[in-house]
């Protein structure tokens, strides 16, 4: 599939601004601005971006606790992501969720998932919803290797996959779930290949290379508003950094780490763009600045907004 | 006016606002061709078709996701849940996704969505077919819980319920589902509203407050100690258990000074202790006598008539309990 | 495989003192002698027969809600079976369990499941001690197509294999879970194709055929017995009669009901090994007339025998 | 005496009853090579290996069941369940399967099983990692429930729950895990009975229920009232909600006619539900005023410093229900 030269320079865009959101959060976590945990985004930038490329504004899709990459994809405003995190009044979430719980209704952020796997029959649900609503709509959930272990993967999959709902289930394999390798949870090869027991296509990609998820995804995306059912894609990809910030991650061996980082999503991906002539290393520059101002911008409104009245613990359990 | 059994009830709230709105579907086991295990909404799949009354894998985590799914996008989803027991499978649906999505989201979505479920004992259905568990539900904040005693009140909750933006549990007492007996109940539509006590029986010497099946015995138990002793009992029927009308039930207790909460749940961590720990501060000063509950013990429901029998909640039982506070 | 004489006999013996005894607990139950709910194993007879025979008393098996036939093909005593389903004293669970709820450890029987699904994790676990004592105690696990689509068939069926337990899990796929159809909850032509997601064995075998089950079990029991880890196998097979005890079962097919009558189970083998003259009519008829009688015993004895006490129902919560 | 924190008491706990029953073994996430969340076990794999501290995949409920069925044939399991909020995943296993089968097989089966998680908030950690959920466990029959509120509790509290032959839920608050404070322990072995109260702190004037973190909390509003308004509070922590020795507290009530329990939890279907409905009942004859609650409100658990302070249960609400009722 040829993709289009501004596509791309949009695709290594929006990782570029994952990857500059991601560490700006770890430097403020650091610094204690940012109150419980954070699991970050960084080296699986490609799956995120490639995969919501396809999707409309008003497509959902369903996140992780490692969410905020597909939040930035989705078009997530950054700033009232930061805001969130610092848990002030102007965040996504008023500041009562913080980075396992950002919501998004209008662009389609169904919200992320703290309990691991919740959010499969979720979007199940959703795109339940847009068959029933007569919408075209499409679903791209979000869960990790060790997600795909839990009950809901299954009934959530299969029930998609017996009423044929526009759903994409995307399995960002990145061979850990905490410190459990998947040889401790997975004897086939691929998450992949659990698609087969549900009667669905089962696509296995390299989740390093935003390209080839692009082209997998589409796929999917595709066959999904067609209306011809889900897909199960599993990304092969890989944290750069520990389970939730302060985790030294000790239990995974330094040589797959090291292996891995040579790996990475974006500079790759740079290096790949400059070579194909679609990106000049000054533009490459400039969109890096550009990330890096945006950030910034983002830290100083979270820091300067305030934060919400006590009195808002009460509010909004009932509609 | 014309007269309704308990099933009837639900499948005219279920069909009457399948009709008024289309967002409403129907989702669970047993749904379709077979209109519910016990016929209670035969026809609506006939009449609304599968795309709106749909059958489901045996997969309750799923048909709670998904209702959850529609729910926050458009659709206003009635998930049947058949027996209270089997929510154990769906738990984190309900604590965790449902009831917490609005809050932890700042309030930017509606979560409309119904589950119906069968409760209580005395069918002889045993440990996992049996239970009563408003004490657990209740305490899982952005729930309410619907807990009908009567026909009447069944439907018109709802149909409540079913408009309400949030999650709503709506309990249906097997008692009363099997062989309760019928109500009046009028052609006209109406709703009764949550949080509105009913005081089923007025009276002036110990306040009773009773759920679902156990109205009935309460009623029976207040009849023979107005004939037989001359006490007068007044019965209290929540209807909802969260949100609770705890003013009819305080109004009531400054007037008797004595209550006796007679729920068939078991008693540890049940919403009959709610009532006691508010009846204990609210209205201390006018109570005369030892807050009473009367409910199952802390076992598992056991199987067969003699055990089970032994085990639920009666009149026998809540009039010693009457008679020892009076 | 050639099956042994005395083997087939025994085999037949088993089908028809369960035939047996579901036909007394229908006609008890009609007569309003058992409360409650029972769901009858008629049709099905050949899966647990086949499967349960190969194991030794210490092996264990998981049961159903329509666990009758599991309980006697494992050497339960239907004298102690009827008077549990009367709410007798001296039934298995001093009748405070009933028909869903059998469980008798000394020869192996873990339970039956009330909630659907729920015996196949705890299987895992039974496979899980058996290894961690250094024994090579098979557990064999049964569960329907309904039960198929449950979380814990993933999580259970997953672990068991991750950790390479012996654990046979026999899926008794009757096509029916109530009134929903497998067409309605399988994408796919068997359950047994789920294997594959968990690198297992996944075996299709005609359950109205006892040699087929034997077959097919024989070589999963042996398999779990050397320790080389779970298979799944699914019996293709029918119940005979509605649901539960009183269900009429119109949502049924004429049409398919008479088919799977033709091919009863019990019926149908006794014509076969009549055929391959491992039976005489006349022993066959022994053996029919000896299960009646043992089922009219353990009518009597359930009728003989008092309720226990309305006390009990106070204990036993806790050790 | 030597002292140690709450984790090396977890530790030490399991370190002491694995190495004494080799029926003892530990299953569930991040407990091998990690040697838990906070390191609490670290060395455990090391000492006693793969087959006996057991990694598993992300299944909640394959670790549930799998720990029942390994405890009815003859093992004696520990599932480490990381927070108590995840526990909806496996719900049933809790509610349906470990504590009912024991009961519903008449009595034939043993059910040694551990189950430890984190509860509580105060960690800025949100809806779904924070929630103190003892009130929806405390109405399940068939479950002991340990919440103790220090390191030295805690080691004698999990080594009598693993030699407990019943199901066994020991909840470890976040505050104490991460930051509480060390406790004086002997070197020797030691096992604290269930169902023990421990008088924390004595006193005559109000009798105050407290659990976990808010013992901490709850000492140091004594030691205010005490100073400065010369009220003495009489703290009891129960250590173990089920079973509840209500016989302590009842006796302090006696005494001091004044009751108020302060536990963490939301507060409509909580424990302290429980012990006012108890008191109001049984000690209704010595109480000079209304029996109070303080506890969290009726919401999820908001995240961030400002919204989270202002939800969980502290000195200033404690000092402000004592005064109300003295
Ligand atoms: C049901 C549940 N179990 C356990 C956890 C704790 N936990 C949080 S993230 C995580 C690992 C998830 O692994 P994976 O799905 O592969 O996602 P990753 O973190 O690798 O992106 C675990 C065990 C949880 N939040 N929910
Ligand atoms: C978790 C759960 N959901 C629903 C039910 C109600 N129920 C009892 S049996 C049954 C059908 C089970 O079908 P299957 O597993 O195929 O077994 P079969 O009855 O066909 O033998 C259902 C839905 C239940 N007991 N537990
Ligand atoms: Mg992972
Ligand atoms: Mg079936």
């Amino acid at each position: 599939m040829a993709i289009e030269k501004e596509k791309l320079k949009e695709l290594y865009r929006t990782m570029v601004r994952i990857r500059r959101f991601e560490e700006r959060v770890a430097r403020e976590f650091a610094e204690g601005n940012i109150p419980g945990s954070v699991h970050l985004y960084i080296g699986e930038e490609a799956v995120a971006t490639g995969a919501i490329a396809h999707l409309r504004k008003d497509d959902y899709i369903m996140s992780t606790h490692r969410g905020h990459g597909h939040l930035i994809a989705k078009g997530g405003d950054p700033r009232l992501m930061m805001a969130e995190l610092f848990a002030k009044k102007t965040g996504y979430c008023l500041g009562k969720g913080g980075s396992m719980h950002i919501a998004s209704l209008d662009i389609g952020m169904l919200g992320a998932a703290g309990i691991v796997g919740s959010g499969i029959p979720i979007a199940t649900g959703a795109g339940l919803s847009a068959k029933l609503r007569g919408t075209d709509q499409v679903t791209i959930c979000f869960f990790g290797d060790g997600a795909a272990n839990i009950g809901r993967f299954h009934e959530g999959i299969n029930l998609a996959s017996v009423w044929c709902l526009p759903v994409v289930f995307v399995c960002e394999n990145n061979l850990w779930a905490v410190s459990v390798p998947t040889s401790c949870s997975l004897s086939v090869p691929n998450v992949a290949d659990r698609a087969a027991g549900y009667g669905i296509p089962g696509v296995v990609v390299d989740g390093m290379d935003v390209m080839a998820v692009y082209e997998a995804a589409g796929e999917a995306v595709a066959r999904a508003r067609r209306g011809e059912g889900p897909t199960l894609i599993e990304a092969k990809t890989y944290r750069f950094r520990g389970h939730f910030e302060g985790d030294a991650g000790t239990y995974r061996p330094k040589e797959e780490v090291e292996e891995w980082l040579k790996r990475d999503p974006v500079n790759n991906f740079k290096e790949k763009l400059i070579k194909m002539k679609v990106l000049t290393e000054k533009e490459a520059e400039e969109i890096d600045q550009a990330a890096r101002e945006e950030m910034d911008e983002a830290v100083k409104f979270a820091l300067e907004s305030p934060f919400p009245e006590p009195e808002e613990a009460l509010k909004n359990v009932y509609s | 006016m014309r007269e309704i059994n308990f099933r009837q009830a639900i499948g005219e709230a279920l069909d009457e606002e399948m009709a008024r709105d289309p967002s409403v579907f129907i989702l669970g086991e047993d749904v379709g061709k077979m209109g519910g295990l016990m016929g209670e909404i035969g026809g609506l799949y006939e009449k609304y078709g599968v795309d709106r009354v749909r059958d489901t894998p045996l997969s309750e985590a799923a048909i709670l996701g998904a209702a959850i799914g529609a729910a926050i996008t458009g659709m206003r989803p009635i998930a049947r849940m058949r027996f209270a027991d089997f929510l154990g499978v769906a738990w984190d649906e309900i604590m965790n996704q449902m009831t917490k999505m609005k809050y932890m989201f700042g309030g930017k979505i509606k979560m409309p969505l119904t589950m119906d479920a069968l409760t209580g004992a005395g069918r002889r259905q045993a440990a996992q077919h049996s239970q009563s568990i408003e004490g657990m539900l209740m305490s899982i904040p952005g729930l309410k819980i619907v807990l009908p005693s009567n026909a009447y009140d069944a439907k018109g909750l709802l149909k409540t319920a079913i408009r309400d933006d949030n999650p709503v549990i709506f309990l249906e007492h097997k008692m009363l589902m099997w062989a309760g007996p019928k109500s009046q109940v009028p052609e006209e539509e109406y709703l009764i509203p949550f949080g509105q006590a009913n005081i089923v029986r007025e009276g002036g010497d110990v306040t009773v407050v009773a759920t679902a099946y156990m109205v009935t015995r309460a009623l029976n138990a207040a009849e023979k100690l107005e004939k037989e002793k001359g006490i007068s009992l007044e019965i209290i029927d929540p209807r909802t258990i969260v949100p609770f009308d705890k003013e009819t039930v305080l109004n009531s207790v400054k007037k008797t000074g004595r209550i006796v909460i007679f729920t068939e749940e078991c008693q540890t961590g049940s919403f009959a202790a709610q009532v006691a720990a508010i009846v204990a501060d609210e209205a201390f000063d006018y109570l005369d006598a030892p807050v009473k509950r009367v409910n199952a013990p802390d076992t598992p429901v056991p199987y067969g008539v003699v055990l089970e029998d032994f085990w639920m909640p009666n009149e026998e039982k809540l009039i010693k309990a009457v008679e020892e506070i009076v």
